[in-house]
């Protein structure tokens, strides 16, 4: 998003941000299975300088600087990297959770197999968010979209049992397919207008071709939606999410809070903001539909997760229902709504992970997966079920938890646009979220254990430090970045930067 | 003079064309063998008839062509009947 | 810069013979294999910046000197071929028994010699005479193979000489037309007619015979599924690509043809289709990994006919901007699938000696023993199906570009459906590589020695280059433009 | 003063999580430490007391880099309120400490978070503030009602939380429709709402996401069973502080006083008399006296409905009621905490020497909620009887038929203290914070009330002593007692069916139309659940044929030509094919 008043300047920071990761990424898979500290080190090393680099990245950023590194990528087209407001935000996000993502899965993995190629991997997903992120034009992004895909599979199927061999197969083919879409909405759009650069307000080019040719812009965006839509999970496209719960918890983690639901809806609201421009997209009425399409999957997601008995098929849907907040907002339009689905993206994100966290922890601890077998688990692991509890309540969109100030913004933002059939939708989809996140907290604090659940009392913690740290972390995120709201640098400050900063 | 190199311009087209289709429609190796050879020297009819075909001496350049076909294939031929000597020793086996 | 074109030809060929006679023979090989890669550096540099290097083999002038022209695809298959044959060079010095013989060396230096004989030769009968050296080198390496690879080798031998047959034929009419003639500019020569007609036609069925086109490719699957494991990827990788470079130059020399060109697009288009799906059915190993082949063949010649429109007006601009696209993709997907498809056929190759057979089946949890080489076959397949970022997916872009800007729709959906196929058949075999036996299963196989490095590098390497050559691969891009009249 | 206000958000809050933190643990030092936590957690209420005491003199609060920015004042409504409301939960709080219930560091806690959000309802400047406090409040005390575990607090717990989370869900909806007509600043709301497009909307949901709150009928089913499962502190609470802030809802966004809405004013009046007199029935039928106690809170909810509804209906009386209704609220939410809170003290009091002093400050306390002269309850229907004389309601005689709810209350408590005083309380104890917080209650519920509504209001007129005053206020109460009387000499005597003379609960459970409810949602449920389970079968059936076509499609063709083409022959006749095909093409092109 170029806007007035900003500057871009060449520089190397943007590669430099990949490359954090991409080094650890290359020498842990050299590394032998048994060089744990050598691992260790490099992973936490990547992570931070990446939060570092990303920390020291947002005040000139925000000051309206832009560093950028092109590479040409075919003779005419370039793979851009850029540094900007969206980008930093996305990248903060990404690059603070997979800190503490990494930590965690130091602890979860603690006696697993095949490490190596397990972190390394998983630095490979963050190269691939982190150039989803600085994308600077669609080639670029594509390029990063497919590597996040092939990155992760070996994740997904990282117990390498059939089980997880059928889960990683359809997301595979999900996000293949969906691979195939994008691409050819991509370079059909290049082969009309050129190169599309991501924009403040859309791309220029793009514009005159919806004004040209509207139907053709119509189609165009529907593949790239589709493309998109697979990653973000929107219903139809959405059967793989909750399949590929059999990936170890870090990675669910990651999946549905950075990593890949995270990529598709921010394509999506680079798709409508930056390459079409939400004007364009209003005047080509492709939104009204996308907001459809955006509370069906809201509503469907919450619906499915009502009947779910395993605790991680039931958060997967919950995904399924929440990402598609993020896409609400942008296909609502209209600042304020853009403004709480941009703003969504963090805070799904602290609080989904904590979740996970929290699934992870109970998993791995006492061997619990089912909602039906939490009853009274509070009492044994309360930090747990603690932070669990701020993230479900933060889902149905109880204060003080981050996802109220979602649902302030959405609904607000739809009342605006004057779609108050839309806050009909999150109304419900609040309701549906608490029924199917309340029985699972009530249970944890307020159920009888069954009889012949004799649930043992963890040893000395409730896990591994490494884990319960930072999903108190994520928990106590999800309060405190909107208690300080209204400070400079919190993600709701960002995103109405970025928002206004799209504003033409 | 041209009309003869026509001639044999078509035939070298007929034996090439029937070397072929034998050579494509045969199961049995060594007939294989011999079709190759067929449409090879049909080839070469082809190639000395175009040589033929000018007016004024024959082109020594298709000659040349020729010759160097006939050695290649000769060369192949000699290939050809290795492997084939060996996958029949194998069937005999 | 003549001296380098000359040296590519005899380098291997002096190499063939004192391989033939020395003991150690994988020595020669490597030594050639390095030097070639040098030379292929210096004249693809040499390409790229002055434009096609020219030259005279003996310094005889034509028509009996030997005519050479080095162009930009060219250059790009000579710097494959330097890569690939290094890579498989250094596997089969590290597993003697992937050679299938001491006949290796030599065979496998004299088809370099062929394949290089092919890129640097500029006119058509040098071309015939190269084609053939290429053929009785691979049919050699074939036959490395054993018992199995006798019959394949045969079926080959007779359809690479069939295609042969119908090439000479070609040069002949087009000597009697003409006289001596450069591959690169017949058209002005060669006006459209009967007489161009015909030498289309001969060229597209004698060299798709050669190439595998689509459904000229029977012979295809076999005689690289039973070659050694050290040949099947000098075979699919580069000996395919020979053929495939002679039949561009003659259609772009010529001018082609539309209706010729949409046919052969169509064959292409089928050959993409049916190889994949075929890919995907194949119960063997290297079955599967030959059938993408087919496949491979198929994606380079849709370029064809979204190039011909420029060769027939070339004073069209659109025309010529789709041309380009076009050619710089199909080329760069060439060359990718040389990279990838050498470190496929390695991985495989390795794969089938570690789990003692080569079925799909076999290979169950075999990541436990060889991680590195299925993780090798993997990178390999993803730069197969033309996925980020790989170099393959750079071609597949353009050559999307193309279709699209070119109207040709039917192309577009083939690339998409075929790159799908592709990771369809490759993660089949990874997800079966990664299975790992159930608690409850007691066949699980035996751990043998890990496979050691210095069999898994080339072929990884060659994995990571084809991944990572798509950044900055815009000069690869531009390289295979260079005298080649396309587009311009 | 931001300080202040930072103190009396923040202490409790510090407070909650250290006793959160401390509840697990069996070791004697926990314990100490629980003790000590639970003792000194009135202390954290001291700042927000201050607060209450020192009233405009603490000046605003405006923190705008906190939420979604916060801001809040104190005014004539939510002083008055929030003082009764730390009285209230101190109370609660040093009876929580002192009952023997289990987990009492849990409850604790909880009370005090309710009491930070609940304080906040009452302060907040503006809507988003509001909704912060209101959500605060109402989902922890979830944890509230089900802390017994017991299976009527989880049931009470489940009607809780549907209704809580419905009208959660209202209020944001009615109150972004405020925000969206510009009435993110509470003091522009009203206004803002009376000129909003979306008028009818905004005022139907605030009125049913506030009505839930205050037990509006039929919308009140959640107060007579979460009342006696929950703990009596809690119960005290819940009926005397949480109730009330769905009545400064609707002070704070309702357009009073700025736009005559007779449809919804009506409505309102209708279900609050419906409320009011309805609950007779449930109410006296019952065994638990905290059923009781909670129908009479319903029953006082419904005179206040009744307030807020003329003033929807009449904007010209609109201040006067509502400030009738804030005194009656104060007066009620002392009041009925304080009797709440008898159950507590009086089971643990109620056979030493605190007897007497215990029964007649029962008494007092009773007599204040059902309005007898000199009570709080007195001066609260005084002020409402002033606020409505003028009004002009036709439907119904309010003026004359307002006075009989003080008949329902006095029958309900009548009933309450049938059950509760012959029963076993436990040993006595000597006197404890309990207590002390308890007779502050009944100070507050039946005098203050009367000193702070001429102070902070002196638009209320307080009674006087005058003879029609007197009276006004003395029958309704004395019929009730007259009826009490001949309803107990009657059961006495067997005139009355057995069910009506000992009523157990059963003839009309507690909760009255909830149970019907509960039915119908659980038969709802059940075809829910069948209709997924069909649609689930359906899709995966459908997946499976999927599946099914993609493996047979396009594949069998493709075999069958490989295999062909394995062979030899069929191999040539496809190169021959193709030069045909291309000898075709070539010589068909002109």
């Amino acid at each position: 998003m170029i806007g007035s008043g900003t500057e871009v300047q060449a520089s190397w920071i943007p590669p430099v941000i990949l490359l954090t990761s991409l080094v650890p990424a290359l020498v842990i898979f050299l590394l032998r299975e048994e060089q744990r500290r050598a691992r260790t080190v490099l992973n936490l090393a990547g992570a931070l300088a990446k939060v570092g680099l990303v920390a020291v990245l947002v005040p000139p950023v925000l000051a309206g600087q832009r560093f950028e590194w092109r590479v040409p990528f075919v003779p005419g087209t370039d793979l851009v990297l850029r540094v900007e407001p969206f980008a930093l935000y996305f990248l903060g996000l990404s690059a603070f959770l997979w800190l503490l993502t990494t930590i965690y899965a130091i602890g979860y993995l603690r006696e697993g197999r095949d490490r190596s190629r397990f972190f390394g991997f998983f630095s490979l997903c963050v190269v691939a968010t982190s150039g989803i992120a600085l994308s600077g034009n669609l080639v670029t992004f594509v390029v990063f979209y497919e590597l996040l895909t092939l990155a992760t599979y070996p994740l997904v199927a990282h117990e390498q049992t059939a089980a997880a061999l059928r889960g990683a197969r359809t997301y595979l083919a999900y996000t293949l397919a969906g691979g195939v879409a994008l691409l050819l909405g991509a370079v059909w759009l290049t082969a009309l207008v050129g190169p599309v650069e991501f924009a403040a307000s859309g791309s220029a080019a793009v514009g005159e071709l919806a004004e040209r040719d509207p139907a053709t812009a119509r189609l165009l965006f529907a593949l790239l939606l589709v493309g998109l839509a697979v990653k973000a999970a929107l219903v139809p496209l959405h059967g793989w999410l909750p399949r590929a719960m059999v990936a170890p918890a870090p990675v669910s983690a990651l999946l549905h809070a950075v990593a890949v639901v995270k990529a598709g809806v921010f394509g999506i609201v680079l798709l409508v903001d930056d390459v079409f421009g939400a004007e364009v997209a209003q005047r080509l009425g492709v939104l009204g539909p996308l907001t459809v399409l955006a509370c069906v999957t809201i509503l469907w997601g919450s619906v499915r997760a009502l009947r779910q008995d395993g605790l991680k098929a039931r958060l997967a849907y919950s995904t399924v229902s929440q990402v598609a907040y993020v896409t609400l907002g942008v296909a609502v339009a209209g600042a304020t709504a853009t403004t709480g689905g941009v703003v969504h993206i963090v805070h799904q994100g602290l609080m989904k992970i904590t979740l996970f966290f929290c699934a992870g922890l109970l998993a791995s601890t006492l061997g619990l997966t089912r909602v039906s077998e939490l009853s009274g688990v509070g009492r044994r692991m309360p930090l747990t079920c603690a932070a669990f509890t701020v993230g479900a309540l933060g889902m149905i969109g109880v204060p003080p938890v981050a996802g109220y100030v979602t649902k302030w913004y959405l609904g607000l933002g739809a009342l605006e646009a004057g779609a108050g059939w839309v806050l009909a939708v999150l109304v419900a989809s609040s309701l549906l979220n608490a029924a199917y996140f309340g029985p699972v907290v009530a249970r944890m604090w307020w159920g009888t254990p069954a009889p012949e659940q004799d649930l043992p009392r963890p040893r000395r913690a409730e896990g591994p430090w490494a884990m319960v740290g930072p999903t108190l972390v994520t928990a106590g995120a999800s309060v405190v970045v909107v208690l300080v709201a209204g400070l400079p640098f919190s993600p709701l400050a960002m995103a109405r930067a970025i928002v206004e900063g799209g504003a033409p | 003079m041209t009309a003869r190199a026509d001639l044999f311009l078509v035939l070298g087209a007929v034996v090439t064309l029937l070397g072929a289709v034998r050579l494509l429609t045969t199961a049995d190796l060594l007939r294989r063998v011999v079709a190759l050879n067929v449409a090879g020297v049909g080839t070469l009819l082809v190639l000395v008839a175009l040589a033929a075909r000018g007016p004024g001496d024959p082109d020594p350049v298709l000659h040349a062509l020729a010759l160097t076909g006939i050695v290649i294939t000769v060369a192949v031929t000699g290939l050809a009947l290795v492997l084939v000597r060996r996958v029949e020793e194998d069937d005999g086996d | 810069m003549t001296d380098v074109l000359v040296l590519l030809v005899l380098l291997p060929l002096a190499g063939a013979v004192v391989a033939a006679l020395v003991p150690a023979r994988a020595v020669v090989g490597l030594v050639v294999a390095v030097a070639q890669l040098a030379l292929g550096v210096v004249a693809a540099a040499a390409v790229l910046r002055d434009g096609p290097v020219l030259g005279e083999l003996g310094g005889w002038a034509q028509p009996l000197g030997i005519g050479l022209r080095l162009d930009g695809p060219g250059a790009a298959v000579g710097l494959l071929s330097g890569v690939v044959v290094l890579a498989v060079a250094a596997h089969a010095a590290a597993v003697p028994a992937a050679t299938g013989g001491p006949g290796y060396w030599p065979l496998v230096l004299v088809t370099v010699a062929g394949l290089q004989t092919v890129l640097v030769a500029d006119d058509w009968f040098t071309t015939y005479v190269a084609l053939e050296l290429l053929t009785v080198g691979a049919v050699g390496l074939v036959a490395l193979g054993g018992r199995r690879a006798y019959e394949p080798a045969v079926r080959y031998l007779c359809v690479a000489v069939l295609g042969s047959f119908a090439y000479l034929v070609a040069v002949a009419l087009v000597y009697a037309r003409t006289g001596p003639l450069a591959l690169h500019d017949g058209a002005a020569a060669m006006p459209p007619g009967a007489a161009t007609a015909t030498v289309l036609g001969l060229v597209v069925v004698g060299l798709g015979l050669k190439s595998a086109l689509f459904p000229l490719h029977a012979w295809l699957p076999a005689a690289h599924a039973a070659a050694p494991a050290a040949v099947s990827p000098l075979l699919s990788a580069l000996v395919v690509k020979g053929s495939l470079v002679v039949l561009l130059r003659v259609w772009t020399g010529l001018g082609g043809d539309a209706h010729l060109g949409t046919l052969v697009g169509l064959l292409g288009g089928l050959a993409v289709l049916v190889g994949g799906v075929a890919a995907v059915r194949q119960e063997r190993l290297k079955r599967l990994v030959a059938y993408s082949t087919v496949a491979q063949v198929g994606y380079v010649v849709l370029l064809v006919p979204l190039v011909t429109p420029s060769l027939l007006d070339p004073t069209d601009a659109a025309a010529a901007d789709v041309a380009r696209l076009a050619w710089q993709g199909g080329m760069l997907i060439l060359l990718a699938h040389g990279l990838a498809k050498a470190a496929a056929f390695l991985a495989a190759g390795t794969l089938v000696q570690v789990a003692g057979g080569d079925r799909v089946a076999d290979l169950r949890g075999i990541a436990a023993r060889a991680p590195v080489v299925v993780m090798t076959f993997g990178v390999a397949g993803v730069a197969l199906a033309g996925l980020p970022p790989s170099l393959a997916f750079v071609g597949k872009w353009q050559l999307l570009t193309a279709a699209v800007a070119g109207g040709a729709w039917w192309a577009v959906l083939v690339l998409l459906v075929g790159g799908l196929l592709t990771a369809a058949a490759v993660a089949r075999v990874v997800a079966t590589a990664l299975r790992r036996p159930d608690d409850d299963e007691d066949d699980a196989p035996a751990a043998g020695a890990p496979v050691p490095r210095r069999v898994a590098l080339p072929a990884l390497t060659l994995a990571v280059l084809a991944i990572g050559a798509g950044v900055g691969s815009a000069w690869l891009a531009d390289l295979t433009l260079v005298g080649t009249g396309v587009g311009t | 003063m931001t300080w202040l206000w930072a103190a009396a958000a923040a202490l409790p809050v510090a407070w909650a999580v250290a006793l959160a933190g401390a509840a697990s643990g069996t070791g004697e030092r926990r314990r100490t430490l629980r003790r000590r936590l639970l003792r000194t957690s009135l202390l954290s209420l001291a700042p927000a007391l201050a607060l209450a005491v020192l009233g405009p003199a603490a000046g605003p609060l405006d923190l705008p880099w906190a939420f979604l920015g916060v801001t809040a004042e104190l005014d004539d409504v939510g002083r008055p309120l929030l003082l009764v409301a730390v009285v209230l939960y101190g109370a609660a709080l040093a009876a929580t400490a002192d009952s023997r219930t289990h987990r009492k560091a849990v409850l604790g806690a909880l009370l005090l978070v309710c009491f930070v959000g609940n304080a906040t309802v009452l302060v907040a400047a503006d809507a988003a503030t509001f909704y912060l406090g209101y959500a605060l409040m109402s989902i922890p005390a979830y944890g509230l009602v089900v802390h017994e575990r017991t299976d009527a607090a989880r049931r009470a717990g489940r009607a809780y939380l549907v209704l809580t989370l419905v009208s959660e869900m209202a209020v944001l909806a009615g109150v972004l429709l405020v925000v969206l007509a510009g009435g993110m600043r509470l003091a522009d709301a009203p206004a803002a709402v009376a000129g909003s497009p979306h008028l009818g909307v905004t005022v139907g949901l605030l009125l049913l996401g506030f009505g839930i709150k205050a037990g509006l009928a039929p919308l009140h089913v959640w107060l007579p069973v979460a009342h006696p499962a929950a703990p009596p502190p809690a119960s005290a609470v819940l009926s005397g502080a949480m109730i009330k802030a769905g009545l400064v809802g609707w002070l704070r966004f309702l357009p009073l006083g700025e736009v005559a809405l007779p449809g919804w004013g009506t409505l309102l009046v209708v279900l609050a008399l419906l409320g009011a007199f309805g609950v007779l029935v449930p109410g006296v039928l019952t065994a638990d006296p905290k059923v009781a106690l909670a129908y009479s809170s319903v029953s006082q909810m419904g005179f206040i409905g009744v307030l807020v509804g003329v003033a929807l209906l009449e904007p010209t009386l609109a201040e006067a009621c509502v400030l009738a209704a804030v005194v009656y609220a104060v007066h009620h939410g002392a009041a009925k905490g304080g009797l709440f809170l008898s159950v507590t003290v009086w089971r643990f009091h109620g056979r030493g020497r605190l007897r007497v002093p215990l029964l007649a400050g029962m008494a007092l306390l009773a007599l204040a909620v059902a309005g007898a002269p000199l009570g709080s309850g007195s001066v609260a229907k005084y002020a409402a009887k002033q606020a409505l004389e003028p009004s002009t309601f036709d439907v119904v005689d309010l003026v004359a038929t307002l006075p009989l709810v003080g008949t329902v209350s006095t029958l309900l408590l009548a009933r309450a203290a049938v059950r509760l005083l012959p029963s076993t309380p436990a040993d006595a104890w000597g006197v404890d914070a309990s207590v002390l917080t308890w007779a502050v209650l009944v100070v507050g519920g039946t005098v203050a009330t009367w000193a702070l509504a001429g102070l902070w209001a002196p638009v209320v007129a307080t009674p006087g002593l005058d003879p029609v005053t007197t009276w006004d206020a003395t029958w309704p109460v004395l019929l009730g007692l007259a009826l009490t009387a001949l309803a107990v000499a009657a059961s006495r005597r067997d005139l009355l069916p057995r069910a009506l003379a000992h009523p157990d609960g059963t003839l009309v459970p507690a909760g009255d139309v909830l149970v019907p409810a509960e039915r119908a949602a659980a038969a709802a449920l059940r075809v829910a659940d069948r209709a997924a389970r069909a649609t689930g079968r359906t899709r995966d059936r459908a997946a499976a044929r999927a599946r099914a076509v993609l493996a047979r499609a396009p594949v069998g063709p493709v075999d069958r030509l490989e295999d062909l083409l394995s062979a030899w022959v069929p191999a040539g006749a496809a190169v021959l094919v193709v030069a045909g095909l291309v000898g075709l093409v070539l010589g068909g092109a002109p």
